[in-house]
């Protein structure tokens, strides 16, 4: 059974934010799981990069010929134990681990927050999240560098980019033993860095890394929350003042379109 | 299975009728237990007697505040009315905003929890008012949370602060509802009685509003979500002393712990039931649950309810019948479903893993018949249950102390200016909310066009057409303290202009009315006083209350809180592209104040930095604020401002100050064009809290038309300055200059210094 | 460096959504013996000389005011662990 | 009812900000005698008839898949507790 999680009124239909057609060809499943919060973001993010937004069940065993996948935001399970420590072991996570260590032309997945919780409880990707240093909630726009802009999800951005998007959540600090650490760095597996201020202790100013192979990646911020103008942040890194203007996230969701088109 | 007990029936009621029952210690009065008697024909069963006893409490039945409410509905003219699809008396008012979408809001109170259990109690605060919401048929999309604390240095407050601000956090994030606004007041008023507050909205097409009823006979009824525990019941083990047979009961917690999991899990479920359209009607579960439930629901309907109570599903096997029905347990529904449509129900609950149990049927016989075990233990008319509680008429009189008071007007001498802006803006009441409003969500759903710290929250609707709307709840106890009818006013119009600097329409009202305890006449006038100004000021202004809530009993011994209603109202856009932010961006734009400033101190933000309370509040003009908000509403229609600010707490000096922290953005700024057309010092100038004012900011292109349409409209507008983003600072010309890193160090200071 | 252990745990009558997460989970991963799950805390306090009796006082003080809440909570225990095993 | 206890603390190397807060507080509280503090959870399994061999690994392996994440956690305990009382 799939079901799309429930609307009052449907996504409304509204142009696409890209001229190139040939991404909306594109299908990329969004996941929901019981207690997840920012699909419906992701779903739009999606769509506003231009491509198609599939929502997908954590209790299906089918991945519904998707080309990639979002595990989004949100409090699965009421992040009760640990964040994302139930969530994985949900029967879709079964088949998004298959297909995302599948060498060649695995599957191409991102985990955001709640996400790349699931990710490192999964072991798609190294590392945990334990209670930011402040054991508050934090909602805050966090200015980020993308430090490896080659991976599928980053590759519309350059190297050393820096941009500005939405950071929520509780259990943000990312953790590893050193010599995981060494190794993120050493492969070019640190994909975003906090820059500015470390909202959260993690550990080198981590805010996102990838798999060896480049095509997972988990990240704390929320690029899904910086892809319209008048709902972002107030601020983009390329430095002007504006009301909610901040779109400095589309870059993800343009960067996975184009690698799959291309 | 169900227990042995010794249970109460209402055959064994008819046998005994001599049989003590503890309605006193269930907070009956006498003549209200002879009232139940007299209704029934015999003496009540225990679980009657549960049912009755929280069902007339203060709380479910409005018995001292009723009288006085009815104004909310009486001042309603039919021009109020265009836009109500559902008023007064459901779980929350509903409105409609055009295209075919409807909007419902509710503020409730939970004030008492959070004394005694900060985290928990705000957190089911947050939860129980949203579920009001789900109730309607509507997708909750945003919360909102005035809340009100003791002295910031008092060493109660940190523990208060820190677990109120995480709980409403922990629930509201859980759910993925974004927040966006509320306020935080400190004064010792509150010391014992801090006051939490949380407003949901919600959204729905007009053709899915539900009414909690139950009708057609033979239709099931069902409870699904959490099992029911022993919450909320503390005071009622009286009842499982009676009745218990074999063991003693197990200890009834004193507090309520909140799932916000669970609930998130119920809001989507109940989306889905909606979508399907399985469920005739639905009734959340909160204060009295059960016994409010059934009793709501069928008097609401074709008047009959048959349940079977031994069906519930219990966290607690050794919960009494009386303790089931008036258990309190969070994120539980009921709903009425036709019995073709129940294995269709049966499904969506198992697809969300959501726990549920078939409790009985509608039924035409005009009674609520409640079963154990094949025995009955509750026959009573629902009505007499739900609606036709005790009301009383209490008594009340203005205070003797009042006149003495309302003579001692504040008497400041002129301050260093520089220095008392400094002051201002770092005072617990003034200060940066951001320690607090960090800890809230407020992006996620990705439809919040305005948060914290502007005006109004604003949040888009349709995503096609941008239609959306704007929130803003205030209050003030200060101004309801001097003078309660007037304060209400005030309230209300802080809350409706807040709203139109935003630019949206304001359409209508909700408000939780915090007040003392309602058998102290003082305290009593003090809210019919209240709700008198409130419902006047409804009528003048042409929006009506849609729902409420009272809390009465907020004081420490015989010190009540000074009184406070807290007014949330609730504008339209049609597109929320249009919304207008609080502060400053563009270089040269021109800075406008409009409306007049008097010499009005009393009860303001500065008199109680100086620890002044007296005098009169500033005056309410309600003709004058309708014509701002139509100016500030088309000026921001028309493209004619890129930011406006209201004045309230703080006057000019705050306002000024917000503008430019907002964006970081500086101004130069005169104000001696002001002090001489108003007949006021600088000090006045910067500091009075008078009515009907805002700054906007406009650009030069657009000078001439914004000025001839004040002009027309006849409202009074100066040019106090224009916005300057080469030098970053709050230059008040001739009198001072504040960097904005200043300004900005002493706003953000204080929550952190006291809370970090 | 000995240590002093304190357990708390939710009161057996409140809600525990964390416990009931947890057991919703357990049959999923196969393990379907248990009636229930009920999540405390533990903390460990580590003490840097000897463990007095005024020490464990202090820690039955920190247990009751600090570490548990005890609307909610109960203390289950305060007890001296002298090496790493228990 | 008997239970299994599983008690899960976080690694010595991790930094636990949890019990790092509540080291810094507990001096405020004159509560002075303590070198450090952690805070780890304790799980309580509630077995509804006899504790079998096979439910003690069901326990077992609880613990070390979903109580705990061996990134950040050790499984510092799997015990069977009889009665109410430890
Ligand atoms: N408890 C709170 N939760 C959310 N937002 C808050 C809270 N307290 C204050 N705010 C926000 O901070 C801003 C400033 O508050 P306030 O000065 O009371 O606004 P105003 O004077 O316009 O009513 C507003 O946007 C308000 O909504
Ligand atoms: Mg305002």
């Amino acid at each position: 059974m799939s079901v799309e999680t429930p609307l009052i009124g449907d996504f409304q239909p509204f142009p696409s934010a890209s001229a190139e057609g040939s991404l909306a060809g594109v299908r990329v499943g969004v996941v929901t799981f019981p207690g997840t919060l920012d699909d419906r973001d992701a779903m739009r993010a999606v769509r506003l990069a231009g491509g198609t937004a599939i929502s997908l069940w954590h209790g299906d065993h089918d991945l519904r010929g998707v080309d990639a996948v979002i595990i989004p935001g949100g409090f699965s399970y009421g992040d009760y134990l640990r964040a994302g420590a139930i969530s994985r072991f949900a029967p879709l996570m079964e088949q998004i681990t298959a297909a995302a260590t599948g060498g060649p032309g695995a599957l191409p997945v991102l985990g955001i927050c709640n996400g790349f919780q699931v990710l490192t409880e999964a072991h798609l990707l190294p590392g945990s999240m334990i209670k930011n240093n402040s054991l508050h909630f934090l909602c805050r726009d966090q200015r980020l560098r993308v430090e490896n802009a080659d991976t599928l999800w980053t590759s519309d951005y350059a190297a050393g980019e820096e941009i500005v998007v939405p950071l929520k959540n509780q259990d943000g600090q990312f953790v590893a033993d050193e010599r995981t650490l060494d190794e993120l760095e050493g492969e070019g597996r640190v994909v975003f860095r906090y820059v500015r201020e470390n909202p959260n202790g993690s550990r080198r100013d981590i805010a996102g890394i990838s798999n060896a192979a480049g095509n997972v990646v988990g990240l704390m911020p929320h690029p899904e929350h910086a892809v319209e103008p008048g709902f972002g942040p107030d601020s983009s890194a390329r430095g002007e003042v504006d009301l909610r203007g901040g779109t400095d996230g589309l870059g993800i969701f343009t960067s996975v379109l184009k690698k799959l088109v291309g | 299975m169900s227990k042995k007990f010794n249970i109460d029936t209402v055959a064994n009621a008819e046998a005994t009728p001599g049989q003590a029952l503890p309605w006193a210690e269930l907070g009956l009065k006498q003549n209200e237990y002879d009232r139940v008697v007299e209704i029934l024909g015999r003496r009540p069963t225990g679980a009657e007697l549960a049912m009755y006893s929280v069902m007339w409490s203060e709380h479910c039945s409005y018995k001292s505040s009723k009288v006085h409410l009815r104004q909310f509905g009486d001042k309603v003219t039919d021009a109020m009315k265009e836009h109500l699809l559902v008023g007064i008396g459901e779980n929350a008012g509903v409105v409609d905003i055009g295209d075919g979408w409807a909007v419902t809001f509710k503020v409730e109170s939970h004030n008492h929890p959070s004394f005694v259990e900060p985290y928990q109690g705000a957190a089911t605060g947050v939860g129980g008012i949203v579920r009001d919401i789900i109730s309607m048929g509507a997708r909750p999309v945003a919360v909102m949370d005035p809340l009100r604390f003791g002295a910031i240095d008092h060493p109660d407050t940190a523990r208060l602060v820190h677990g109120i601000v995480a709980g409403i956090g922990g629930y509201g994030n859980s759910l993925g509802l974004p927040n966006i606004g509320g306020e935080v007041v400190f004064d010792s008023s509150y010391q014992g009685n801090p006051l939490v507050n949380a407003l949901a909205v919600g959204v729905l097409r007009h053709e899915d509003i539900r009414l909690a009823n139950a009708s057609g006979v033979g239709n099931r009824v069902v409870l699904f979500g959490a099992r029911t525990g022993g919450d909320g019941i503390g005071g009622a083990s009286v009842l499982a002393s009676e009745s218990f047979d074999d063991a003693k009961p197990s200890k009834r917690p004193a507090v309520q712990v909140g799932d916000p999991f669970a609930e998130k899990v119920l809001i989507e479920c109940c989306l889905e039931l909606f979508k399907a359209s399985v469920v005739e009607g639905i009734q959340d579960l909160g204060a009295a649950g059960i016994s409010c439930a059934t009793s709501e629901l069928a008097s609401n309907g074709d008047g009959g309810m048959h349940v079977e109570l031994t069906k519930v599903l219990l966290r607690d096997p050794t919960l009494t019948p009386g303790e089931i029905l008036m258990s309190e347990s969070q994120e539980r529904m009921m709903a009425v479903v036709t019995p073709a449509n129940a294995a269709a129900f049966e499904a969506i609950m198992d697809k969300w893993n959501v726990e549920y149990s078939w409790l009985g049927e509608v039924t035409d016989t005009g009674r609520l018949v409640i079963e154990w075990d094949g025995e009955t233990i509750v026959d009573v008319d629902p009505r007499t249950v739900a609606h036709d509680g005790p009301v009383y008429e209490r008594p009340y009189h203005r205070p003797a102390w009042l006149d003495g008071v309302q003579a001692d007007s504040f008497q400041g001498s002129s301050p260093d200016l520089r220095a008392a802006v400094l002051e201002l803006m770092s005072s617990p009441n003034m200060c940066s909310k951001d320690w607090v409003t960090n800890q809230f969500d407020r992006y996620v759903q990705g439809n919040t066009a305005l948060a914290m710290p502007d005006d109004a929250g604003v949040i888009r609707v349709d995503e096609a057409t941008g239609l959306g709307v704007a929130l803003s709840t205030d209050a003030n106890g200060r101004y309801s303290y001097l003078n309660p009818y007037e304060g209400a006013r005030l309230a209300l119009a802080e809350a409706y202009r807040n709203v139109a600097t935003s630019g949206a329409k304001p359409l209508a009202v909700t408000d939780c009315l915090n007040f003392g305890s309602p058998e102290d006449p003082e305290v009593m006038w003090q809210f019919a006083e209240s709700v008198r100004g409130l419902a006047d000021a409804c009528q003048e202004l042409g929006v009506p209350v849609t729902g409420g809530n009272v809390s009465l009993y907020n004081q420490t011994g015989g010190v009540a809180i000074h009184p406070t209603p807290v007014v949330g109202v609730l504008g339209v856009f049609d597109d929320v592209a249009r919304r207008t932010p609080s502060g400053w961006r563009e270089d040269g734009q021109a800075i406008y104040l409009l409306g007049t400033t008097r010499d009005e101190l009393d009860g303001s933000e500065w008199a109680n930095l100086r620890g002044h309370l007296g005098g009169t509040p500033p005056v309410v003009d309600l003709a004058a604020e309708k014509t701002l908000a139509a100016v500030l509403v088309n000026s921001s229609r028309d493209g004619m401002i890129d930011a406006a600010h209201d004045l309230s707490e703080g006057g000019l000096a705050a306002a000024l100050s917000e503008a430019a922290l907002r964006f970081g953005v500086g101004a130069r700024i005169g104000i001696d064009e002001l002090c001489e057309r108003d007949g006021i010092d600088p000090f006045t100038a910067l500091f009075s809290e008078s009515q009907g004012r805002a700054i906007v900011s406009v650009p030069r292109s657009e000078e001439v038309r914004f000025n001839d349409m004040c002009t027309a409209r006849n409202y009074p507008t100066l040019r106090i300055g224009v916005v300057d983003t080469e030098n970053s600072a709050l230059d008040v010309q001739g009198h001072f200059t504040l960097p904005l890193d200043e300004l900005k160090e002493a706003h953000e200071g204080t929550l952190p210094r006291h809370f970090a | 460096m000995p240590r002093i252990v304190v357990d708390v745990m939710p009161k057996p009558e409140i809600l525990d959504p964390q416990g009931k997460a947890i057991a919703g989970a357990l049959p999923r991963l196969g393990l379907t013996g248990f009636a229930g799950v009920r999540q405390g805390k533990r903390f460990e306090l580590e003490v840097a000389g000897e463990v007095t009796p005024e020490l464990l006082e202090q820690a039955r003080s920190a247990a009751s005011t600090l570490l548990s809440n005890p609307v909610i909570e109960d203390v289950t225990r305060v007890e001296v662990i002298q090496e790493d095993a228990e």
